[in-house]
């Protein structure tokens, strides 16, 4: 009882994404009866993440559950955390291999490349050639992996089809017209959060493109979701980032009372969600989808 | 007072040998806005060439570059009246998200109306805008710091208080929240949709030709943050430069202490120009989140420093009393006519923080030299 | 001066402390109407704090001011300017990047009025603002010229042309001659004796002896914080006025060959 | 001038009746840093009542905190050394962005070795610094708009540079290629490692309990960053205080014409301090990219504004001439203990900028207080 | 004066543009060594444009500079204070945050070698500027004292102070007198009295032609950028003085009041 976990992950404060996470945490918290504090470095800079995991191992708790968004930044303080009987679970970032490298007990999640990829060969299936990757976090060099992704499950090169969009929706949203405009000729639009997706939304209705352009998008968000149920978005891929926090608190929990571990990995995604199973998406998105 | 020039009292400037006379055409085009209004010319032209056949110039393209411009001319009126009063104001950025956010959290979190939603907030920005006036007034310290810290809390804020009351830091459904309310429209519609229909029916502007909006015009009407900037500009351009307050801007702006002595009210104009600038921030905000229908934590991003070099390229004067209002609107088109043309034109997109920067430089080492001239510094 | 007038500005018993620092310490003095009152004083003796208190920008700490007998408690600089007390301080109150005509009226615009709208009147502020300066023997380019773009003397001028323009009753010299040629300093003072001879009152504050004695009518010495006392024009010699200034002490012993010069 | 005191020359300024006595002990108090050191003492004091059993003491708790504060000590002392010539630099951010992304491009992509990497990469931001520096000294404008230019521009090439090579934003395998050299440690490596080794052995400090460390001190050594943080506060408090050089940086900021005048390089100064905060930008680059293995396009966001905050609690004076570099690295120490210590106190992470904020206010108000006693301005 | 000695500076024909305004048309003059050459003249004159020249911080635009019979470019005032030429400006070149004794060697510090490394001798700073006020008439709190809580005259003092302590052979002032009270002013004029004695050349700029009479061996007047000739003291009176400061015209007619006193 009142075991103390930290949960670190690598987006800058105002990023909408984590916020499902933080809420998974904290139910978490609530029914295994544990404490779960969340931390992130402010403006998203891996390298204040590597302190923040530092200070985390420094402030013994039970566990740490952190992300891997850069191997070669993180490596190392998780490793010493590792090394000081902190028990690791890496979350949203990271494979299999660098997982296991870092000496952590398991991962939750599915990592960023290997989701475009998943999406861009979805895309393919679908008849798509071109497209124009929305990016509102270019500096962010975890995010940017979906787009290279998806192009290369396209088997196109993704040359200058990833946009800068910047974080200012009106900027976003014009930008993207100003791309179509330039290039009419573009199949699909993938964009990488809400940020993106919602003015993408608005500036797909005001060109007349809206459900005739295939759009693609990254994580879920209330305008997402009803974009998808209008038919403006095919598909959002849902990385269900509740399980990413909500799982690694409980395994962690029973871990460390009972001693007990599931035996693999878990995916948490790729869920990609379509117009057909929207109910509880619905309901829940931004809060627990 | 001793960079006296040569003639005496009782003789005219133009007579004295030792200057050498100005063409009047040289003097007629010296005003403060010239460095913006040659770089306008200079961005239009360039684009012209480059990214003429691009679609940047029809109908559709011209109203894409003009919301962009517009919206960095609605901060940038606010942030050049203050700058002209010898402030200047890092938390804009901030208070667009704060902003939003209010609205967003009185309108639906809290569910009141969304007229008292967007009014209440007007009041919370204008009197947060004052308190951080009153603190430089009352302190003497410069508005660099004092700002820097209100960029620091209201955007601590802003993430906090949705995280704490909706468990989410993007708060949605503004839309539905302002449907029937007769404020939002203000802030979110569009107008003159009749003749932009009308244009399109009559083929003077191109139509949709595919999609669910077949046979609409591809513009619908002129959003209202165009109209807002308009206003804006027409406003503080009408204070500046016709009204005793204007005169009071300038003076507070050139030398707070002489002007004192003139018995200008310093510290009240400072103040409220200080309340000006937190005021179009929230208009801005209000424009976005109405017509987004969602406010985020982290909306309004460095935007303090893109008003401040929209205002900047505009000719104003860093250190105070020196600008114009028509200029900072200029400034702003250069920006979003930039900012946009270069996606036109098909420029690697992270290559224009780059170009960016190079605009800013020369624009104020042209505006500098403007300056000089016209206003005999040395 | 002109005894059977009551006086248009009396300082009583003004006290003026800054933090640790106590800058008056209990000064009287009474302005007439007509007369040239000479404040002189050493370095730091509170000259320009003592004007400035009765200019409104500095509030006395202690004591009255009575302005046309009755009493009054300035503000700021607006109460006073607006009750027709014009100053022209030691440090210009000209804004360099602003233009004469804008310098000349600012804190006093003139307003036209449109519907509620109070509009600056350019046309009658470049209007006057270029009469004044003709009158004070300057041809300006254009009531749009920065003042910047002046020689010091100038903007000396137009500062004193401006507090000449709107003091109605009193006006307030900060040692205005003190960093001008002999030629501007003439000017100057011709322009303190047609001003007093208009009846307005006049206070003037200068270092130079000379200066006081040709155009004062009285003079009143400050020394560190406090009056030696008013004397009558014609009651002192400018040797006594030029002792007393010096702080009331006999002057350092001088080499033989620069007594009396100073 | 007019300024004056009451005693005249020839009377000690301690006879005036006119001015009160201030006592010795306050008169030894009132230093620059003094704002600083208070706030040093308040900061531990809250932290060991609120955070004292969270680890926050312990070895690895110290490091930490410690680390973080070297960070921002590194870059406050360029930015402490250039406030106090009279200007600033806001591109102090991407110049650590670019300076980690140049080294990994010459030293992973291009393959160069990595000690002619490092040497190249110092060389170049030094040069950018540099330049500048002598576009402020040259055109006279403003170095917040100048170094804004330099902070787009700079952005700008990190974002480019690297997806233009290698078609991604982050580049790794820096460890890997710094493999054997002489030059990396000096900057990735740690110190000490002996003694801390034999302190775990002696119980002093925490050891690993288990994995493949067990046995090996929880603390490692110490970590080169601090060493060069220290090495940077000790070299610009001396070149400030005991060199003529360091006169000369105080005399540029306190008044540049009269120092020009008296016969002090100005521009020279200028410039050099330029260069020195880009070098400093480049060491904090440097140890990052060799501690952590890749550089990032967004390393180094807002690293400015932290810079500029730390100088700021230390006292430096935002208008030049005043400050000290002690002060900066009290303002580094107490801007670290708080960003850890809070999260070490478990407070929501959020509030972190509310908290940095009324901080930042308080100190300033402080530091004015006591800069007012000393310099005796008004 | 001393027509035994050699000039040991000749400015030839100097000319100074600044963009489009000509300050200096070509103005010729020597200084010789233990005179006090005064340089008289209108607000805009050049004076402080024709001393700036001699201190090296502006470069002339054309004309030659000769000190000690060769001919000199000084690239920066720090080439000339090495040459030994020592200036106090109009303005004054003190840094109110600094403390006096870093002030007063500010751009001459005085370097104790520890190795390679050239260290500022705080000590000897220290020593040596208390000594040097204390000879001045100015004991100081300290030496760490900050100008800006100096009195005006104060600082001016120090200013002086600091230019005869470094000006081996020249020492320039650019009207160090017209803001100080009357003890000031006399204390001024008695240390370049005795600046003078010992030998030093002495370039007093003023409006002031008691002043200027007072000290002065040698007059020089200029005017709109032009010399209008130099005088021996003895050979022009006060009088003539002023009317050729005033332009070389006759003085604007006074009020009968004023006349003679400026
Ligand atoms: N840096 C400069 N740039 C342009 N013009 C200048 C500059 N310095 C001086 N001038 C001009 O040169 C002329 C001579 O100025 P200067 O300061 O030498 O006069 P002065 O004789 O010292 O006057 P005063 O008695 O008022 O001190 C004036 O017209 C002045 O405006
Ligand atoms: N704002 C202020 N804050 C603190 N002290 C001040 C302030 N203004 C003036 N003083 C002090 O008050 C005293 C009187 O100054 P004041 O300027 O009135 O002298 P003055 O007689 O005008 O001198 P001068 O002849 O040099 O102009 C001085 O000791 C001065 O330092
Ligand atoms: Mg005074
Ligand atoms: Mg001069």
């Amino acid at each position: 009882e009142g075991e103390k976990y930290i949960l670190v992950s690598h987006a800058p404060d105002s990023d909408s994404w984590w916020n499902t996470i933080k809420n998974g945490i904290a139910l978490a918290g609530d029914q295994m009866g544990v404490e779960v504090e969340y931390r992130n470095p402010p403006t998203g800079d891996l390298a204040d993440m590597a302190r923040i995991i530092e200070q985390a191992a420094a402030s013994g708790p039970n566990g740490i559950i952190t992300t891997l968004a850069d191997f070669d930044v993180l490596s190392g303080p998780i490793r010493s955390a590792v090394d000081q009987g902190i028990n690791v679970i890496i979350m949203n970032s990271g494979t299999p291999e660098q997982v296991r490298e870092v000496g952590a007990l398991m991962f939750v999640g599915q990592p960023e490349y290997d989701a475009g990829l998943a999406a861009g060969l979805r895309a393919k299936g679908d008849g798509v050639e071109s497209f124009v990757c929305v990016n509102h976090v270019i500096s962010n060099t975890v995010v940017g992996e979906r787009c290279r992704g998806f192009a290369d499950g396209l088997g196109v090169d993704l040359g200058g089809q990833m946009i800068d969009s910047g974080q200012d929706p009106a900027e976003i949203k014009n930008r993207v017209m100003a791309y179509l405009n330039a290039n009419p000729d573009t199949d699909a639009v993938l964009t990488l959060g809400p940020t993106s997706a919602d003015p993408t939304i608005l500036a797909l209705e005001e060109m007349g493109l809206a459900g005739d352009i295939y759009f693609g998008t990254f994580d879920l968000g209330d305008e997402i979701v009803k974009g998808i149920k209008s038919g403006t978005i095919q598909w959002g891929i849902d990385q269900q980032p509740f399980l990413q926090a909500y799982l690694p608190v409980v395994v962690l929990t029973n871990y460390d009372r009972f001693g007990v571990l599931p035996g693999n990995n878990i995916n948490s995604g790729p869920g990609f969600v379509t117009k057909d199973a929207l109910g509880k998406v619905e309901e829940f998105a931004g809060k627990y989808r | 007072m001793s960079e006296a020039n040569t003639p005496q009292a009782g003789q005219a400037l133009v007579d004295d040998e030792r200057i050498k006379q100005i063409s009047p055409l040289r003097k007629a085009l010296i005003r403060p806005e010239l460095g913006g209004m040659c770089g306008t010319v200079i961005v239009f032209f360039l684009f012209f060439i480059f990214a003429g056949d691009s679609g940047m110039f029809n109908a559709q393209g011209v109203m894409n570059w003009s919301t962009v411009s517009a919206q960095f001319a609605l901060i940038a009126v606010g942030a050049c009246l203050l700058m002209i009063a010898g402030e200047f104001d890092l938390s804009i950025g901030s208070m667009i998200g704060f902003a939003g956010m209010m609205i967003a959290i009185f309108g639906v979190t809290l569910g009141w109306p969304m007229w008292a939603a967007i009014l209440v907030t007007f009041v919370l920005c204008t009197a947060i805008g004052g308190i951080s006036g009153y603190i430089v007034v009352r302190t003497g310290l410069p508005s660099f710091i004092v700002t820097l810290a209100f960029l620091f809390i209201l955007r601590g804020f802003t993430i906090f208080l949705p995280q704490m009351l909706e468990r989410k830091t993007i708060i949605g459904g503004i839309r539905d929240a302002a449907e029937g309310d007769w404020l939002a429209p203000m802030f979110g519609g569009k107008i003159l949709t009749g003749l932009f229909q009308w244009m399109g029916d009559a083929g003077i502007i191109a139509t949709f030709e595919r999609g669910n909006k077949m046979g609409q015009p591809v513009v619908e009407g002129i959003p209202m943050l165009i109209v807002w900037a308009l206003f804006m500009i027409f406003l503080g351009h009408f204070i500046l430069t016709r009204t005793q307050f204007g005169n009071w801007i300038f003076a507070a702006g050139g030398d707070a202490e002489s002007a004192r002595n003139s018995g200008v009210p310093v510290n009240k104009v400072k103040i409220l120009m200080f309340m000006f600038t937190a005021f179009s921030a929230a208009v801005f905000a209000a424009c976005q989140v109405m017509e987004f229908g969602s406010a985020g934590a982290d909306r309004g991003l460095l935007k303090e420093f893109e008003a401040i070099i929209a205002v900047v390229i505009g000719g104003a004067l860093l250190t105070g009393g020196y600008g114009s209002v028509i200029g900072a609107a200029l400034g702003a088109l250069i920006f979003g006519v930039v900012q946009q043309g270069l996606f036109f034109a098909g420029v690697e997109s992270s290559l224009f923080r780059v170009f960016l920067g190079v605009i800013l430089l020369f624009a104020v080492i042209l505006n500098t030299y403007i300056r000089r001239i016209i206003t005999g510094e040395r | 001066m002109n005894p059977e007038k009551a006086p248009i500005i009396q300082m009583r018993n003004i006290e003026k402390h800054f933090g640790s620092v106590i800058a008056l310490a209990g000064v009287s003095v009474d302005v007439f109407p007509g007369e040239c009152h000479c404040l002189l004083g050493d370095n730091g003796a509170g000259k320009s704090t003592f004007i400035k208190t009765m200019s409104g920008v500095h509030k006395p700490t202690k004591g009255e001011i009575m302005f046309e007998g009755t009493s009054m408690h300035f503000a700021d600089p607006r109460d006073a300017i607006s009750a027709g007390i014009a100053t022209v301080h030691q440090h210009l109150a000209m804004i360099p990047l602003m233009s004469v005509s804008r310098n000349f009226f600012m804190g006093n615009e003139p307003i036209k009025n449109l519907g509620p709208l109070k509009l600056f009147d350019h046309d009658y502020a470049n209007r006057v603002t270029m009469e004044e300066m003709k009158k004070m023997g300057i041809n300006l380019r254009g009531p749009d010229q920065a003042v910047g773009t002046l020689s010091g003397g100038e903007r000396q001028t137009v500062a004193i042309a401006r507090a000449v323009h709107f003091g109605a009753k009193v006006l307030i010299l900060d040692e205005p001659t003190s960093a001008l040629g002999v030629r501007q300093t003439a000017n100057v003072l011709a322009t303190v004796d047609r001003v007093r001879k208009q009846g307005i009152a006049v206070v003037f504050i200068t270092h130079n002896v000379r200066h006081a004695m040709a155009v004062g009518d009285r003079f009143t010495v400050l020394n560190r914080g406090k009056t030696l006392g008013t004397a009558q024009r014609g009651q002192i010699t400018p040797e006594e006025l030029q002792d007393l200034m010096a702080g009331g002490q006999e002057l350092v012993a001088l080499e033989g060959s620069l007594g009396g010069t100073v």
